[in-house]
């Protein structure tokens, strides 16, 4: 299993904070977000319409990164602190 | 040389920039203390009633620590403090402090726009504006990402 | 635009950084306010028990006004505060604030470090320390000239 | 009549803070420099040895800069302040 997490106007869109999802072997994170982008024909339109940037254990990663079962992943907007 | 003071902090609660400046003032061997802070700005025609917040709780304090770590050893300053406010604040709070002790000034400087410009692109944080005439997410500045680019960040 | 407020202070006394803060933080449309303070530096070899300054009264004042307009004109800032002490320092003790409030932090920021690269080449200001083993002035450095340079100011 | 002051190492060294010196038509800074020189040979040897900079009415000059009856002039180290 990996835990996903949604922020900001991605979590508001998708009206979902946090998700789990079964994986048994490393993949990259694109191949998540492909599985998550198949969920519903909502979700293929939030996520091709959202410009994006995704963290892996709480560190910002690219696409190529390798996920293992038991991750954290988390997928968010541009950020806007400070 | 001595071991860098780092302190990080994401809160609700206000902060006071005197404790703060005064905690950095009395690092030893200290000749400048640089604070920034920014406020929730309301510029009149926005009719900005509140900001919220948001942020990825553990990750935050992670990149302000790292960023912290960066900056340190890129300029060599004996103390940085970053506090960053979450929540809902409203025009003229303070939602972020920086503050770096250093020898000299210009390591004091270059520190705390370094970080500045970090946080801007990279702390897991996000801005939602509440108007009088509805709701809506802060967009990312195309600016705050040439600024971190000057640092070779992004 | 409002007109710049700007704060301008030759004095023996020492300041309160909270209290220039507050009052810079409430600037109209303010959103980042950067401040620096230079502090007597005691890097424990040089022994230094006091540090005197000298200035050229009346002048000093012109010189810290004349920068501070520069800084407005130049970086749009909304308010610049400039405190310089004269007489008698111990370690420790601040020597010279710069706060700005501007909208956004890059110019804060740069006219900041403008003012302090100015001010260390034109205030007419001169440092005397004295150490365990005797006194002596301090020596103009040739990288605050650098420093001015960056600026077009020498 | 031109009002000359002296400030820190330089005022120090010449045991003068102010002095005054008749001028009756406008020279240059330089001109008066010269004449400060001949007051006696230490102060031609703190002039020669001593890095200065000088101020017409309060603002920062060159050594070409005319100077008038009635000016207020000033000799003085590069400054140290901050």
């Amino acid at each position: 299993m990996i835990k996903i997490l949604f922020f900001a106007a991605l979590r508001e869109r998708l009206q979902c904070r946090e998700l789990q999802l079964a994986i048994t072997q490393p993949c990259q994170m694109q191949d998540v977000l492909k599985q998550l982008q198949q969920q519903s024909e909502k979700w293929q339109q939030v996520f091709s319409e959202q410009q994006l940037l995704c963290a892996l254990n709480q560190q910002i990663c690219s696409l190529n990164t390798l996920v293992h079962p038991g991750d954290e992943l988390a997928f968010f907007p541009p950020v806007t602190g400070g | 040389m001595d071991k860098p003071l780092i302190k990080i902090t994401v809160q609700t609660e206000d902060f006071s920039l005197a404790d703060e400046y005064q905690l950095l003032a009395n690092t030893p061997g200290c000749g400048a203390v640089l604070t920034f802070s920014g406020l929730v700005r309301d510029d009149g025609s926005t009719q900005l009633q509140s900001l919220e917040l948001e942020h990825y709780p553990g990750m935050t304090e992670q990149a302000l620590t790292d960023i912290a770590l960066l900056a340190v050893a890129r300029f060599k300053v004996k103390a940085v403090t970053l506090i960053h406010r979450i929540g809902t604040l409203t025009p003229q709070q303070q939602i972020v402090l920086v503050g770096v002790a250093s020898s000299h000034r210009r390591e004091a400087f270059q520190a705390g726009e370094f970080i500045m410009d970090y946080l801007k692109t990279k702390a897991p944080l996000w801005k939602k504006q509440h108007l009088a005439t509805g709701s809506d997410w802060v967009d990312a500045k195309h600016t705050d990402a040439e600024c971190a680019k000057r640092w070779d960040l992004s």
